[in-house]
């Protein structure tokens, strides 16, 4: 097989086994191990026959293209990093399958959790092999999300629920700030192909950007691999199963953020500001997780503040600056996977078999389950940098930088000692770990009867000890070359000189060595007792800051203020949001006349004036006025008043040549006063007499001024943009041309409807279905209204009209109603068909003279309406069937089909015809298809306006027999 | 300037398959109407042509599509040209918007099928006539035009808000119609303005004489265009003034609350068609761009905040609707070319994930959410005020249904924050890719760190709003998903990963688009002097 | 200019129908404002309705068969119209008026038929 | 003096007087002080109104304005029925 | 002429916006149809103004036949297209107010009387008939 | 006959009205008013107005006359009231008037009449007493006034409705 498809295997496998384990059925231990277990050897087989390929030097690349447009590829790129990072991802992954298969309860959905391990080992991988930023980003970000999933496993638990979301949020902040990182860094190299931002060192850190790509990108990588102050998360995910726990949170995942830095050391390296952040980050989180970890009753805890604690230390080497520091980092890396991934199983297996992870009741295991407690042991004696163990290697070569990492900085000259410290502490740890766990009288009261747990579970220990002790034994024939290789692919020509013997002579390292067992082991002797009773309170002198608190307090907050903000920034009142709205057309209208010099008052065109015009609009304004004044208390006042300042806009209209405009305006006046009543009839009354609280008052008179200067600032800005347009000289539009063309090319005399059902006939299609879906919609509405309460009754004036019929004799109650329309009835009957006639007169008129299908329509609904006024709802319906939902549809289609028709002849969309056809006797007759389409207007707009007036009409009906079933319901309880 | 007094003459008769640019009007519209006539009981019958009508209309905006890839197509309607009657264009933008408003709307219709459907009267031709105002929006080029359509949209949108009735229904319908009926007087103010200085409705004319000096009254022109740009910002729900927009959408019903998804992307449409067709150059070049960066940041940061307060899914995604269309807008405030292709990626992929959450937190809120389906209506006669007859539920409940719900909300989340691989990503990429292309400008700068913070701060309420939803045990029965829910869900979000998958190609259409946009003279050319087709 | 080749009799007659007739309007919505009760007030508006609406039609059939000439009677619908309609309203308004005038106790009200 | 003059001046007079009726009809649906009084102010102010479209049709010499004349004539009266049955029944349609 | 319209307009549209601002839903009805009507006359405005001379062409009646036409007829079409838009989204808003009054038994814009503890405005209140 | 035409009188002045609007009349505008005459009395039915029949024309135009002299004087009359010119006392007041009539079609016909005439106004009718309220502004002597409308308005508008 070519090496490229090697590696798109090895990536591809997992993606696809999450996807195939998903699908097994809830129970399938078995065959979700074997899947998963398949999947990472397979991968671990592919990635190791690369290694030849990827020692070599030369990357092993394949790319496809993603996002040309952007530049970039999907890239698979495998050189000496990447080799020892994937099979670090893959061989612990295949260990971990396995052992997660004896872990995991038998009711567990075990399935999901091998589906979020496979999609995370594929995640994992794919930001080891990236060959471009942006891939790299892409997967680094799928590892959170996926660790999210994974952390949230047992989502009844609460905690696993907080942790997986804190740590979400931390990790895909970081995430969010790489993207950022990577984008500058792509910009400042020109690309975002691995090799080419690799080789563009030197231009990245003299260029401007690089400060704050240097921020970003580390944000990224200090954020997944837990360092101060972003630890916090990490304590928290151990709410994740303990398979999980292993893998995840210290194997893997938190060295994407360490192999980030690696990866990007020859570039962004070697600077002050380099040095600082990573420096001191490093720095202080060895020093604080080593601090904390000793003082972790539970063994995860212990185990994720150890975890901290190394990755401070590998960053910390990062940070120094010098090539042999990489090496040592990459080294510590591969170390500390394997023995911590080693004692987070031991732990597992110890809860697991016991039943509790708190060192305080633990005690004794050794008797229990020696075989256990010694690869236990081990492990931890690595992870205290025993000699003979891998992490007594690494760390002397960290010990070694402490020590020769030369400057002025207090940094430096401190390193040594609080390198000494930490080490101290982490034996201090360790030692506890083991003394408390294993040693002393076998525990009782323990949840289990512990035991040795089945030999599969312990097979994934015993592997990973084993490479402890090997690589402790003979480093050079075990990870030596992959590390050289590893390294080389990072130093490239600054690869160090350096030897991974055991001993290196009497020297300063050897020496701190020693002291911080020697420490550690004295510590644990004065302290240790004392440790054990600490409450749970967390470490000495830190145990106000808990970071769990602080980042809960700081979500808690961030939402309150967030609610705080939003109401203050935003409203849902509807009142301040219209009062933004005309404020801020003001705004922007003033701005933008300003911004040109506006001349408001140029002198321009003038039309002779009328005195009996400007007489009518006095009438106008001060309906107008007098309809804003009354319409809080009398609004039956306000809707007459309305109506005048309705009738003088109309006769405006006519004044000011445009008949077509005031017959509709009147019509719809007409119809829209009766709507307006119909719909009073519903509304509470109001009355000053209402009380107002005192401090209402004031703030209700300072809303109203707003308001009035707001109403003011809006009347007067209306006015002079009118005023200013309408004097200054016609433009030379389009508008002339269908004064000439109307007639010789559209067949019509009253130019305006032509404009409406054949130049611009598109508008009105829009038009009447604006007009549709409304009466539907009112319709839809007041099917489901329900009158308020207080408006249930019977209006008063009805009320008294049956009591006088009752108390006089000879009437019957209704017969005061009746005798009151007498008149109203037989003149609205006979009025019936002249109307009818006038809507025919209006419709057929429409093409050459004022009217059209619009105004001959709502003429026809105020005949139905007339009807309904006179005779009540009831007695129309049972005479006429008035079917207005059927009637827009009809309506809409004619329209349409008027419109289409002209696709028959080949024409566009509303193509009119228009002709005189010759007959006998009658002679020329116009024939024009825009008359049809005015049809589908005149039926959609009788259905419509039909529509909602009955609507609105019918709930009289409706009142009486809500009121009729409320009348029986009482009825029948009180019989009851 | 003159206008010619004679349009150009006009072909002599048009093909059959250049009516496909009315068809999206057309359609719906004939459909709805057809519906109207056809009693409300049958369902299935109304259903199967819905169904008809939306496959068709994604069908001719794909066709669309591919078309306008060469040139654009204008098409003149009732055979007048340009500027004296109303033309359609479609142009790749339109024809993008199409697409992308035919698969939400397609998605929404079979959501719907599983009960919303029957929650009120006449559901299936208010939800076509809201399309063919959609439609009508994307495609036409005239001005007025463009008013009638908008206004087609919200009265479409007016009964589907208010579709299902109930209380918090009729509260929000009360506050969106009246402040999107200002928006529409707005509207028309601003419309008359510019025909009363400039003498055309039309957009290419417009451009045209924008671009020959000493043409109309250019300060009460401004005067215009900035009221309504008000409006269309009102509909784009730009800080201030998009405060109606979580409290509508969050009470509309879901398929109504993810169709209207598109409907604050319509005015991000005009926006950008008008800012880069009328001001790219020519006497007004660069009018209201500083307003528009400002308005997008201000949107982006309060439909941040808002979506950080948020106390539900439902909210949640209508600041998410408000955030996508705040972005879209600064990246045009900034002027960067680059940029804009990537904001119109992000624009699709937004969209359809907002659209897919509205759905998604109807199933997870349902029953606990006090906005819920009433009882089906199918009597419609207005006669029959109180027969509200009920039906049986229908569709397979889905044994799986919680985690599929789980994997959708994931996935939503995903692209909203902007978090990889989904087109949330590509598209915040390819904008910062586009804004750091050149030398980064403070604007810049503030729309990088602005973008980030909305991706974390939608990040963060969203997995708390999952997890509530998902994970936190109680004693509400789990969610049902209906087949019908599952296909329409699984519809959009594999919209959003094709969208990702096929990055390449929808970026490199963007970015198309926007080399389009940029250059205006081709578009203007096209409708005044019959330059294509 | 309207009617440039009237004659100038003809142009007087339509000018004083119309006038009448608007000073009957005018003189009914005076009435309107000077007459102090609601039932008196009532009558008023009837001038405009009947006499003046009457006169001035006269005088728009007289002109515009004139200017057209021919015989142009269609502005008689208006009258018509108006005559039969009008009442409905009044009587309706009276008889609300009376209705809450009786209801109400106030010193004016009409007495029962 | 023409009668073009004639016209324009005894036209121009009487659409005052209309206009002038209108503004003291107008004054009654202010001043009230009755919700009748109002409506009869509205039901004289679309009388005169209407008057006065006719009287603008002939100063304009224009057959045009007749319909809208027409209109107010035959329908205008349903807006002040409207106002009327609902002072009198408390609600427009039973 | 100019002078006394944009007056009128000004005069209907700040009565408009009063009345739109205002907390009951029946004010903010009326507001709506004032401040249409302002608009529609804006609307309007913009064609310029000509006084008795209406877009339509000869023929229909036969009176003094002069070339003399409004300028710009395209403004009417839309004031019409507008009328006709506004008068439908009139009554629905006024519909909606009904519904939402129905069903919150307030008819405060916000479905809400913003004082609970005021008295309810259905609740029948001593005071003097209203006129 | 009452099938193609319901209401005869009624196609007859639709016809008429039609061609009043339409005038001058053209064979095309005839053809419709035959049309509109014929048709739109159909949508007529449904309402079942009740059938009018009209007795006597001639007196139906003799009525027309008085009312039309009576319209006119009250014009003046009330022209002259309202504008002060009449000099002496003035009283209003309502007058009840028992009628006979109890045809709808002539009560209505009677309303009309007493209610477009200026200083008279209709303002209660009780079915049960076929009392009429009448509202008269200058009221002089109420027997007067029972006098005038009945002999006046009540028996020719009887005889035409009988
Ligand atoms: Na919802
Ligand atoms: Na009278």
């Amino acid at each position: 097989m070519a090496p490229e498809l090697l590696l798109v295997l090895a990536a591809i496998l997992p993606f696809l086994g999450s996807a195939a384990a998903i699908c097994l059925p809830g129970h399938a231990r078995n065959a979700a191990a074997g899947l998963a277990g398949f999947v990472t050897v397979t991968g671990l087989a592919c990635i190791g026959l690369l290694y030849p390929l990827a020692a070599s030097g030369a990357p092993v690349v394949f790319a496809v293209d993603w996002l040309p447009a952007l530049g970039i590829r999907l890239v698979l790129r495998l050189d000496g990093l990447a080799w020892i990072f994937s099979v670090l991802v893959l061989g612990i992954g295949a260990l971990v399958a396995l052992y997660a298969r004896y872990y995991m309860d038998a009711a567990d959905p075990i399935p999901r959790l091998y589906c979020y391990l496979l999609a995370f080992v594929g995640a994992m991988l794919g930001i080891v092999l990236s060959g471009n930023l942006i891939q790299l980003v892409v997967f680094w970000e799928l590892t959170s999300v996926v660790s999210f999933l994974l952390i949230g496993y047992w989502s009844d638990n609460a905690s696993a629920r907080d942790g997986a979301r804190m740590a979400l949020t931390i990790t895909a902040a970081g995430g969010l700030c790489l993207l950022v990182g990577a984008v500058l860094l792509g910009r400042i190299a020109g690309s975002y192909e691995l090799d080419a931002v690799l080789a563009a060192g030197p231009v990245v850190r003299e260029s401007p950007l690089y400060g704050p790509a240097l921020v970003l990108v580390l944000a990224g990588a200090l954020t997944k691999s837990a360092q101060l102050p972003f630890h916090i998360w990490l304590p928290r995910a151990m709410a994740a199963p303990t398979p999980v726990s292993a893998y995840l949170h210290s194997a893997t995942m938190v060295k994407a953020g360490i192999f980030l830095m690696i990866r990007f050391w020859p570039v962004l390296a070697g600077t002050e500001s380099w040095y600082w952040i990573v420096g001191t980050a490093g720095m202080a989180t060895m020093l604080v997780g080593s601090w904390s970890a000793i003082f972790q009753h539970d063994l995860k805890g212990l185990l994720a503040y150890s975890t901290i604690s190394h990755l401070g230390l590998i960053t910390l080497l990062l940070g120094l600056n010098s090539p042999l520091a990489v090496v040592a980092a990459i080294f510590h890396t591969v170390n500390h996977a394997t023995f911590k991934a080693s004692l987070f199983m031991a732990a597992g297996i110890i809860d697991h078999e016991t039943g509790t992870r708190d060192m305080r009741r633990l005690s004794g295991l050794w008797h229990a389950m020696p075989y256990t407690a010694t690869l236990a042991m081990v492990a931890a004696a690595a992870m205290a940098g025993v000699p003979l163990l891998n992490g007594f290697l690494s760390k002397e070569m960290f010990l070694a930088e402490a020590v020769d990492s030369t400057g002025e900085h207090w940094l430096n000259l401190a390193l040594p000692v609080l390198a000494t410290l930490a080490s101290a502490f982490t034996v201090l740890y360790s030692l506890r770990f083991i003394r408390q766990t294993f040693f002393g009288p076998p525990a009782r009261d323990l949840p289990h009867a512990p035991h040795e747990p089945v030999r599969w579970m312990r097979i994934p220990i015993e592997a990973l000890v084993l490479v402890c002790v090997a690589i402790g034994l003979v480093p050079n024939l075990t990870i030596g070359p992959a590390l050289a290789g590893a390294a080389r692919a990072v130093l490239g020509e600054r690869m160090p000189d350096y030897d991974l013997a055991i001993w290196h002579g009497f020297n300063a390292p050897l020496a701190m060595s020693v002291l911080a067992l020697a420490g550690g082991v004295a510590l644990y002797r004065v302290f240790g007792a004392r440790i054990d009773t600490n409450p749970r309170g967390g470490p000495w002198l830190m145990h106000r800051l808990d970071g769990g608190w602080l980042f809960e307090r700081g979500m808690t907050g961030l939402v309150k203020g967030a609610r705080w903000l939003e109401a203050r920034l935003g409203t849902e009142h509807l009142q301040p949001q219209l009062r933004i709205l005309f404020l801020a057309a003001l705004a922007a209208a003033a701005a933008a006349g300003v911004a040109r010099g506006l001349d408001l008052l140029a002198p321009g065109r003038a039309t002779a004036f009328d005195p009996a015009f400007a007489l009518m609009w006095l009438v106008g304004a001060a309906c107008a006025l007098g309809a804003a004044e009354r319409a809080k208390y009398h609004r039956l006042s306000a809707v007459i008043l309305v109506g005048g300042a309705g009738l003088v806009s109309s006769l405006t209209f006519l004044w000011l040549s445009a008949p077509d405009l005031a017959v509709t305006q009147i019509l719809v006046e007409i119809v829209t006063t009766a709507m307006l009543l119909l719909g009073l009839r519903w509304l509470p009354k109001r009355d000053r007499a209402i009380p107002v609280p005192d401090s209402e008052r004031v703030r209700a008179r300072r809303r109203r001024v707003t308001d009035l200067v707001i109403a003011l600032a809006a009347g007067l800005g209306l006015a002079t943009i009118a005023y200013a347009v309408m004097t200054r000289p016609a433009v030379d539009g389009i508008g002339r041309w269908f004064v000439e063309e109307a007639y010789p090319q559209a067949g019509g005399r009253n130019v305006v409807n032509v404009l409406l059902v054949d130049f611009r006939a598109f508008d009105t299609l829009g038009e009447i279905a604006v007009l549709g879906i409304v009466g539907l919609t009112v319709f839809a509405l007041l099917r489901r209204f329900r009158p308020a309460p207080d408006s249930l009754e019977r209006p008063a004036q009805q009320r008294r009209h049956d009591a006088d019929d009752r108390s006089s004799e000879g009437r019957e109650p209704g017969h005061t109603t009746a005798d009151a329309l007498l008149v109203p009835r037989l003149v609205t009957t006979w009025l019936f068909p002249f109307i009818i006639l006038l809507a025919l007169h209006l419709f057929l008129r429409g093409h050459d003279l004022p009217g059209g299908g619009f105004a001959a329509g709502i003429a026809l609904t105020v005949a139905f309406m007339l009807q309904y006024m006179a005779w009540g709802a009831a007695w129309v319906e049972e005479r006429l069937r008035i079917q207005p939902i059927a009637w827009i549809g009809l309506g809409l289609l004619v329209a349409v089909l008027a419109g289409a028709g002209s696709w028959l002849a080949g024409r566009p969309f509303l193509t009119a015809y228009f002709a005189y056809w010759k007959f006998p006797i009658l002679g020329k007759v116009p024939v024009a298809s825009a008359l049809v389409f005015d049809l589908g207007i005149m039926v959609l707009v009788v259905g419509a306006s039909a529509l909602m007036l009955v609507a609105l009409a019918h709930q009289s009906l409706r009142r009486t027999r809500v009121a009729q079933g409320q009348a029986e319901r009482e009825a029948s309880e009180e019989r009851a | 300037m003159t206008p010619p007094m004679t349009p150009p003459a006009l072909p002599p008769s048009v093909a059959w398959s250049d009516h496909l640019v009315v068809l999206p009007i057309v359609l719906p519209i004939a459909v709805a109407g057809a519906m109207f006539l056809l009693d409300d009981r049958r369902r299935r019958l109304k259903e199967a042509l819905s169904l008809a009508t939306l496959l068709a209309l994604v069908g001719i905006a794909l066709v669309l599509v591919g078309r306008t890839s060469a040139a654009p197509e204008v098409y003149r309607v009732g055979n007048w040209a340009a500027p004296y009657g109303i033309v359609l264009v479609a142009d790749r933008l339109s024809a993008m918007m199409l697409a992308l408003a035919g698969l939400l709307g397609l998605c929404a219709l079979v959501f719907s099928f599983a009960r919303w459907g029957r929650a009120g009267p006449r559901f299936h031709g208010l939800f076509l006539l809201l399309l063919m105002g959609v439609n009508g929006a994307f495609l036409t080029g005239d001005l007025f035009n463009l008013f009638v359509f908008f206004e087609v949209m919200l009265a479409a949108s007016y009964g589907l808000v208010l579709h299902g009735s109930g209380e918090t229904r009729i509260r929000a319908g009360l506050g969106y119609i009246a402040v999107n009926l200002v928006a529409s007087l707005f509207f028309l103010i601003g419309v008359s303005l510019v025909y009363g200085t400039m003498g055309t409705l039309n957009m290419a004319d417009l451009a045209r004489r924008l671009a020959a000096p000493g043409a109309g009254e250019l300060a009460l022109f401004e005067v215009g265009c900035a009221i309504l740009g008000l409006a269309f910002l009102i509909k784009c729900s730009a800080w201030p003034l998009g405060f109606w927009l979580p409290t509508t959408y969050a009470a509309a019903s879901a398929p109504a609350a993810a169709i209207l998804a598109i409907l604050s992307k319509v005015g991000v449409y005009v926006v950008l068609r008008l800012s880069l067709l009328l001001f790219g150059a020519g006497l007004s070049a660069g009018f209201g761009q500083g307003a528009i960066l400002v308005a997008g940041l201000a949107t982006i940061a309060f439909g941040t905040v808002g979506i950080l307060a948020s106390r539900d899914l439902t909210r949640a995604a209508g600041y998410a609707v408000m955030i996508s269309s705040g972005t879209v807008l600064a990246v045009l405030g900034t002027g960067s070319e680059a940029a804009l292709a990537g904001a119109l990626y992000y624009l699709v992929g937004s969209t359809l994930a907002a659209g897919a959450l509205f759905l998604l937190a109807e199933i997870l809120q349902r029953g606990r959410d006090p906005v819920e389906a009433a009882q089906p209506v199918f009597a419609d006669e207005y006669r029959d005020p109180f027969d509200d007859a009920d039906a049986t539920e229908v569709g397979r409940a889905i044994p799986a249904g919680v985690a599929i719900l789980g994997v959708g909300l994931l996935l939503c989340t995903l692209v909203l924050a902007g978090v990889p691989p989904l087109p949330g990503f590509v598209g915040k990429l390819a904008i910062f890719i586009g804004l750091t292309a050149g030398t980064v400008t403070a604007a810049g700068w503030c729309l990088i760190a602005c973008l980030t913070l909305s991706s974390l701060f939608t990040l963060m309420p969203m997995v708390r709003l999952g997890i509530l939803n998902l994970w936190v045990p109680n004693d509400d029965p789990p969610p049902v998903l209906r087949l019908s829910e599952l296909t329409a869900l699984s519809g959009l979000l594999a919209a959003c990963a094709a969208l990702a998958l096929w990055g390449g190609p929808a970026l490199a259409y963007a970015d198309a688009t926007m080399q389009w946009l940029k250059a205006p003279e081709a578009y203007i050319a096209a409708v005044l002097d019959g330059g294509a087709r | 200019m309207t009617g440039a080749d009237l004659p100038l009799w003809a142009a007087w007659l339509v000018v004083a129908l119309v006038l009448t007739g608007a000073a009957f309007s005018l003189t009914g919505a005076l009435g309107l404002v000077r007459l102090k009760t609601f039932y008196e007030r009532v009558h008023a508006p009837t001038l405009g309705a009947t006499l003046g609406t009457a006169l001035i039609l006269c005088g728009s059939m007289l002109l515009l068969s004139l200017i057209e000439g021919r015989l142009v009677l269609r502005d008689a619908l208006i009258g018509l119209f108006l005559t039969v309609t009008t009442p409905v309203t009044l009587l309706l308004l009276a008889r609300a008026a009376a209705h809450r005038d009786r209801h109400e106790g106030n010193p004016g009200a009409p007495p029962k038929p | 003096m023409s009668a073009a003059a004639v016209l324009d001046w005894g036209l121009g007079l009487a659409q005052g007087a209309l206009v002038l009726a209108m503004a003291l009809a107008a004054w009654r649906c202010l001043r009230g002080p009755r919700a009748h009084d109002r409506i009869l102010g509205l039901d004289t102010l679309y009388l005169n109104g209407m008057l006065t479209i006719v009287v603008h049709g002939m100063r304009t010499g224009s057959g045009l304005y007749f319909e809208a004349a027409l209109i107010i004539g035959m329908i205008g009266f349903t807006a002040t029925v409207a106002l009327a049955k609902f002072l009198m029944q408390g609600e427009v349609i039973q | 002429m100019e002078l006394v319209l944009s007056l009128g307009i000004g005069v209907l549209a700040a009565a408009g916006v009063w009345l739109m601002l205002r907390p009951r839903s029946f004010q903010v009805a009326l507001g709506l149809s004032l401040l249409s009507y302002a608009v529609n006359l804006f609307i309007f405005a913009m064609g310029r103004l000509t006084v008795g001379a209406p877009p339509v062409l000869g023929a229909g009646t036969g009176i003094g036949q002069d070339s003399v036409f409004v300028d710009d007829p395209v403004t009417q079409a839309l004031v019409l297209t507008a009328l006709v838009i506004s008068f439908a989204l009139t009554a629905l808003f006024l519909v909606v107010l009904l519904a939402a009054r129905g069903i919150t038994g307030s008819d405060h814009v916000d479905g809400r009387e913003p004082h609970p503890g005021q008295q309810s405005p259905g609740e029948p209140h001593p005071g003097r008939p209203q006129p | 006959m009452s099938r193609v035409l319901p209401y005869p009188v009624l196609s007859v002045a639709l016809a008429l009205t039609w061609l009043l609007l339409n005038a001058p009349p053209t064979p095309g505008s005839a053809l419709l008013a035959l049309a509109v005459g014929l048709a739109v009395p159909h949508a007529m039915r449904p309402l079942r107005p009740q059938s009018v029949r009209v007795r006597a024309p001639g007196a139906l135009a003799r009525l027309g006359v008085v009312v039309l002299a009576d319209m006119v004087r009250s014009n003046i009359d009330v022209a002259r009231i309202i504008l002060g010119l009449r000099r002496g006392e003035r009283r209003t007041g309502f007058v009840s008037i028992p009628l006979d009539l109890r045809e709808p079609f002539g009560l209505t016909v009677l309303a009309v009449i007493l209610t477009a005439t200026p200083g008279t106004l209709w303002v209660q009718y009780d079915s049960d007493t076929g009392h009429l309220l009448l509202h008269v502004l200058d009221y002089t002597d109420g027997d007067e006034w029972v006098r005038r409308v009945k002999d006046r308005y009540e028996r020719p508008l009887m005889e035409i409705f009988a």
